[in-house]
């Protein structure tokens, strides 16, 4: 039995009892607030004009690999893409998700679908579209996509390389809004110098708990927090101890 | 001249008519004789406010219910029911309005065909009497414009005194006693025994609020209206820009590919190269490599340049490859690579090379892969069994390779930061163990360096040797010598990175400080 | 009522391959293989699924008179060319090496070299977009590193390379370093939401 | 060069050249020869998994497999065409059984690639930073060894306490926590924009050796064609 392996299966039972316990503590006790992030509250915004004036809303989730790391943001993305789908599927043009990986294109169908049936209004197939299987291709469909739609604001949440510049100067060419946010190193420096509203690192797995998806992503944060300063404190030690020859 | 006055409307009618000539109310000589003649034509023609009513009131024709226009808009069914013939609603303060009849249904008395019958003339022609009437009436001389009575002003008593003249034996037209003559009306002043008469409103209107009110009409028509959007000018700032950017970028590069003579200097060392060349000079002849291929067709110019002198060094020692991938792409872009022509040797598919094609499954697929090579990938793309001793001789390139530390160097060709640290992540135990001959060494995009180098910089090194982007292989050619890619794409790369870095330093600050400064001067206008 | 049933089999087979990440017990890590080799399978089968969602779509598109119907029948004619003679002479063939070569190199490649201009087209306009010290900052970096990744006409100012190779194995490795870290809590907790059935995505939300 | 090369090199060129047409404005050749790219990679993409899942781990274990091995090989199929109802949105639902399969084991192996794949490693490598035996053993120059190491350790740290979530300010104004926690995210955010700036150039170098890359092919193809005629 491998040490780091032991640790590993450590730090996890951790983050999942402290996501238990900051749950049913933040039923009892006042928790502290989450500070202000400008993308999500332009994002709010766009959810209400997407309602109020028919502007249509676009989630792009990315074209990460399923069986990998880069499926965490998917799952992100498809919580905020069932968050504004329930928001806005009563407004006359409600949003439609694009993807570029099979599983993920089934996956955001499913969700226009079970929307659609909460709420009692028939479902279109459509609003959950693959355009593209492949990095570059997926953003090629996206891209035309975008120049023939009407499309609000895009809301880029899912796993990009640097061909995400095509989407975010296909919105800029139709003086549109993007809000974007992925896992790797390379797509977020490219969204940071194209996007209005880049996210920045951790910040795009925040996105449930900023758009109301469920208490468990607020307490997502609040362990994240923890877990944080924890590993901080780790390092120092760490560090410390090897400087001076302990470990 | 003898007069009588019409009972309803007052006006003075010759003796012996038996019709008033303004309103054809019946004249009754016996009674007429007790209304004050003194009620004079100028006092009609006043109204309360003591201005004169100008003909303008009554704007576009003055024809009024005797008008035979104005008849014909009513069918035979309405009179044979004997209905009153309603009254045309005149809005005559509504601009356009077709008709302009301001009649007061109570001035008029129903012509039903009833009347008719009763006085015994049933050829159902017009009678001459009525004729004549309408003769005299429709001649210009004496159409004169009827000046409208508020009806609001009329008193209770006269409207029974109508009633009254209504001849008894009236048949009942409706109700439960239709059909019998002279019943007597239970209360005169309630029940009533026709529809209501349709009363005409008559608003006066000042040549002011007649404007006002046009205006309001043609904004109300106006909102309906599709108003085009604001034409957008085809050539935006965006545009120039962009093109300016493109046409100086494209320019540069044309130009040191077309014009620059002699190569400009090679970078002198790169530490991750120099190391890459000294690992790849240690490796003994036919020399096992396996060769990860991660990287998507749109960076093959960037990674095949990057990669071209490693493995003409690699080649020029006889190394024989196993290629494989973790993207569907990969294993095309490997065959490509190998036969495009760049490389100094051309390589033969099941001797020296085979390739293993592509693991489904990301770090999964990769995690069985090097658990065990045989058992994940049995058979090489093209369906030749690689491994199988039994069926034959396992081709050269895997001789002796069990597992995947047999391998004498792993290089892997990767663009994504992911897909780097996913590989070096599962061959880190594997590399840094002591007893391990491998070496991993890394040919990556240039946008890979923050992400790899740590690997490359740490002690224990789970990377051995690090050639990135353009700039390490064009350091690794110049280790090498000959003429190798890089050097063609090198000067047009000088340029293009110069040129890139003045725009966006000049063409950043000049885009923020104009606009800037041309709002501190309009300010600075504005105050002034 | 939602169906217990899906939950069950998520939060089941998701916990049984996490362990074998961790424990090293024979019977665990082969389950695991096993449950990784079938997954794998089924994403194999769910790309097929998308390839025909791309099709009906594209083929409602041309059926139903759409405007971009041309555009559609580009991409099904591509498909279903690029279907047969792949799929027959194999992926690593002469004939699939040439479509490859000449038709998705020359498009891909032209859109990542489209993104030269595109990302030059963004930094200038970044600075009057976002005048903060964050956007100086990233704009004075990138401007250092262009200038010293190419020989800049031979001239050798001294110190800049050093500057960069020392920004390439300093400041950056610590700022990508610190941002690994924190996404992998994000992924930690993304996917343990998924194993406490917090969050459903597959359909029963 | 072969007649096939000829035809292919003409090809390519004409698609860069509609490809570039993109950058004069949106133009309806160039959505069609996007669209046509689409395809394309997508029927290579399905050709390579049909090529390298469906036949060798999908029907090979069935075909060839012995005993136990050909009953395990029926569970995939058996998935699998539960998940082909998912092309009909009627029956949709018959195909949640296999993705919440493929949910759970995507999020089992997310969180077993963050842990062991980012998250120890990671942090180990920060730790070992100062390690001064270590870099005697490698006889590195331990002086700027340890002035790097110190201002990565104190870049990770503050880059990661730039992503602080909750505040700890109360109603009326911040507390002290809360203003040294922003202080040391002002330090990490330079830190990000930094590695953001390093990232960008390398994107651009990647983009402009494509650039270079499409404007030499373009070149010595009509360089080939002169020479035909000379």
């Amino acid at each position: 039995m491998n040490g780091l392996n032991l640790l590993g299966l450590f730090i996890v039972l951790v983050f999942f009892g402290l996501m238990i316990g900051v749950t049913i503590l933040a039923r009892r006790r006042e928790v502290p607030k989450l500070r202000e992030i400008p993308a999500f509250r332009r994002l709010d915004r766009a959810i209400g004009l997407a309602v109020e004036a028919g502007s249509r809303l676009h989630v792009s989730l990315g074209r990460g690999q399923m069986l990998s790391r880069q499926s965490a943001i998917g799952f992100v993305g498809l919580s905020i893409l069932d968050r504004i789908g329930r928001s806005t599927s009563i407004s006359d043009r409600p949003p439609i998700a694009t993807s570029g990986e099979g599983t993920l294109g089934i996956l955001s169908q499913d969700s226009q679908r079970v929307t659609a049936k909460y709420l009692g209004v028939e479902s279109d197939p459509l609003r959950g579209r693959i355009t593209g299987l492949t990095p570059f291709s997926y953003a090629a469909g996206t891209l035309s996509f975008i120049e023939e739609e009407e499309i609000g604001a895009n809301l880029l949440i899912g796993s990009y390389g640097n061909e995400v510049a095509l989407i975010t100067d296909a919105v800029e060419r139709k003086d549109g809004m993007t809000l974007g946010g992925t896992d790797n190193l390379t797509g977020q420096a490219v969204l940071f110098a194209t996007a209005q509203e880049p996210l920045i690192g951790e910040e795009s797995y925040a996105g449930g708990a900023y758009l109301g998806a469920g208490r468990m992503h607020n307490s997502s944060l609040y362990v994240q927090d923890i877990l944080r300063w924890l590993l901080i404190g780790l390092i120092l030690l760490g560090a410390i101890l090897k400087l001076f020859g302990v470990l | 001249m003898d007069e009588i006055y019409c009972p309803l409307c007052g006006k003075p009618n010759p003796v012996g008519n038996k019709f008033c000539e303004y309103c054809l109310g019946f004249l009754d000589n016996q009674e007429n004789n007790s209304i004050d003649p003194g009620f004079t034509k100028e006092e009609e023609t006043r109204d309360s406010g003591g201005e004169p009513m100008a003909d303008e009131q009554h704007p576009e024709g003055s024809g009024d219910i005797r008008d035979p226009d104005s008849r014909d808009q009513f069918t035979e069914e309405d009179k044979g029911l004997g209905l009153e013939l309603p009254a045309a609603d005149s809005y005559d303060w509504m601009p356009g309005s077709s008709s302009n009849v301001e009649s007061d249904q109570d001035d008029i008395s129903p012509i039903s065909p009833f009347v008719g019958d009763s006085e015994g003339d049933d050829s159902g022609e017009i009678p001459s009497w009525l004729n004549d009437a309408l003769e005299d009436e429709s001649s210009p001389e004496t159409l004169e414009f009827e000046e409208p009575i508020e009806v609001s002003e009329q008193p209770l008593l006269e409207e029974e005194q109508e009633i009254k003249q209504k001849s008894p034996g009236k048949l009942e037209s409706a109700g439960p006693l239709a059909g019998l003559s002279g019943v007597l009306s239970a209360e005169p002043g309630v029940a009533r025994i026709r529809k209501p008469g349709a009363y005409s409103t008559k608003i006066r209107v000042s040549e002011n609020q007649q404007e006002h009110v046009k205006l309001l009409q043609s904004l109300l028509e106006d909102e309906g209206q599709p108003k085009p959007l604001p034409r957008k000018s085809p050539i935006s700032q965006q545009h120039v820009l962009r093109w300016g950017i493109a046409i100086v970028l494209l320019l540069a590069i044309f130009w040191s590919v077309l014009f620059s003579e002699d190569q400009l200097a090679l970078p002198v060392y790169d530490e991750g190269s120099a190391e890459v060349n000294r690992l790849i000079n240690q490796l003994p002849d036919n020399a096992r490599i396996l060769v990860g291929i991660d990287y998507e067709p749109g960076l093959a110019d960037e990674i095949d340049t990057t990669a071209v002198p490693v493995f003409n060094h690699l080649m020029s020692q006889g190394g024989l490859l196993t290629l494989i991938s973790t993207s569907p792409n990969g294993p095309i872009l490997a065959e490509r690579f190998l036969h495009s022509g760049r490389l100094e040797y051309e390589y033969i598919n099941g001797l020296d090379y085979t390739n293993l094609g592509y693991i489904p499954g990301g770090a999964a697929g990769l995690i069985s892969f090097i658990e065990n090579p045989q058992g994940t990938t049995p058979f090489s793309i093209d369906g030749f069994s690689v491994w199988d001793s039994e069926s034959g001789e396992p081709l050269p390139p895997v001789v002796g390779i069990n597992q995947i530390n047999d391998y004498d160097m792993i290089i892997l060709l990767v663009d994504d930061p992911d897909l780097a640290r996913i590989w070096i992540e599962q061959l880190s135990p594997i590399i840094t163990d002591p007893l391990t001959l491998s070496s991993l060494v890394l040919v990556t995009s240039a946008q890979l360096e923050p992400v790899v180098r740590p690997y490359y910089e740490s002690i224990p090194q789970p990377v051995n040797g690090l050639v990135v982007g353009l700039r390490g292989g064009a350091a690794y050619s110049r280790l090498i010598g000959g003429d190798q890619l890089p050097g063609k794409f090198w000067n047009a790369f000088g340029m293009g990175t110069f040129i890139a870095a003045l725009i966006i330093l000049v063409g950043g600050l000049a885009y923020y400080v104009v606009p800037e400064l041309s709002r501190t001067v309009r300010g600075q206008e504005k105050v002034n | 009522m939602r169906n217990p049933l899906y939950p069950a089999v998520a939060i089941g087979v998701g916990i049984v391959v996490l362990l074998g990440y961790f424990l090293q017990i024979d019977l665990l890590v082969n389950v695991r293989i096993m449950f990784l080799e079938w997954a794998t399978i089924l994403v194999g089968i769910a790309l097929l699924v998308g390839v025909v969602n791309l099709l009906i779509v594209h083929w409602n598109k041309i059926t139903s008179e759409h405007p971009n119907r041309y555009n559609s029948m580009a991409l099904l004619g591509g498909l279903i060319f690029t279907l047969l003679v792949v799929g027959y002479f194999g992926p690593t063939d002469e004939v699939s090496v040439w479509i490859f070569n000449y038709i998705q190199i020359p498009i891909e490649a032209s859109l990542m070299a489209l993104l030269a201009i595109v990302l030059i087209y963004a930094g200038v306009r970044l600075l009057r977009r976002k005048p903060n010290l964050l956007t100086i900052i990233f704009i004075g970096t990138a401007v250092v590193i262009l200038l010293m990744s190419g020989p800049l006409f031979g001239i050798d100012i001294p110190g800049l390379a050093e500057l960069r190779i020392w920004i390439g194995k300093v400041p950056a490795v610590a700022g990508a370093r610190g941002i690994l870290l924190g996404i992998s809590l994000g992924v930690i907790a993304a996917g343990l939401r998924i194993l406490m059935g917090s969050d459903r995505p597959y359909g029963e939300n | 060069m072969s007649w096939a090369d000829w035809i292919g090199a003409l090809l390519g060129f004409v698609l860069t050249l509609l490809v570039f047409s993109y950058l004069i404005g949106d133009n309806q050749l160039f959505r069609m020869i996007l669209h046509l790219f689409i395809g394309v990679s997508a029927g290579f993409a399905a050709t390579v998994v049909i090529y390298n899942i469906i036949f060798p781990r999908m029907f090979a274990p069935l075909i060839y497999g012995q005993g136990s091995e050909q009953i395990l090989a029926l569970v995939p199929i058996i998935l699998a065409g539960l998940l082909i109802t998912k092309i009909s949105p009627r029956f949709a639902f018959i195909g949640n059984f296999p993705m919440a399969y493929i949910v759970g084991v995507s999020a089992a192996a997310a969180i077993g690639g963050a842990v062991m794949g980012t998250l120890i490693p990671q942090t180990l490598a920060s730790m070992n930073l100062l390690d001064v035996q270590a870099s005697q053993a490698f006889d590195a120059d331990l002086g700027l060894r340890l002035v790097n190491g110190i201002i990565i350790l104190i870049g990770t740290i503050t880059t990661l306490a730039y992503f602080q979530f909750s505040t700890f300010s109360n109603i009326t104004e911040k507390t002290q926590l809360q203003t040294w926690i922003e202080a040391l995210g002002q330090v990490g955010q330079v830190f990000v924009a930094i590695t953001f700036g390093f990232l960008f150039a390398g994107v651009f170098s990647a983009a402009l050796t494509a650039l270079i890359g499409r404007v030499l092919f373009s070149v010595e193809l009509f360089q080939s064609i002169i020479e035909l005629f000379l």
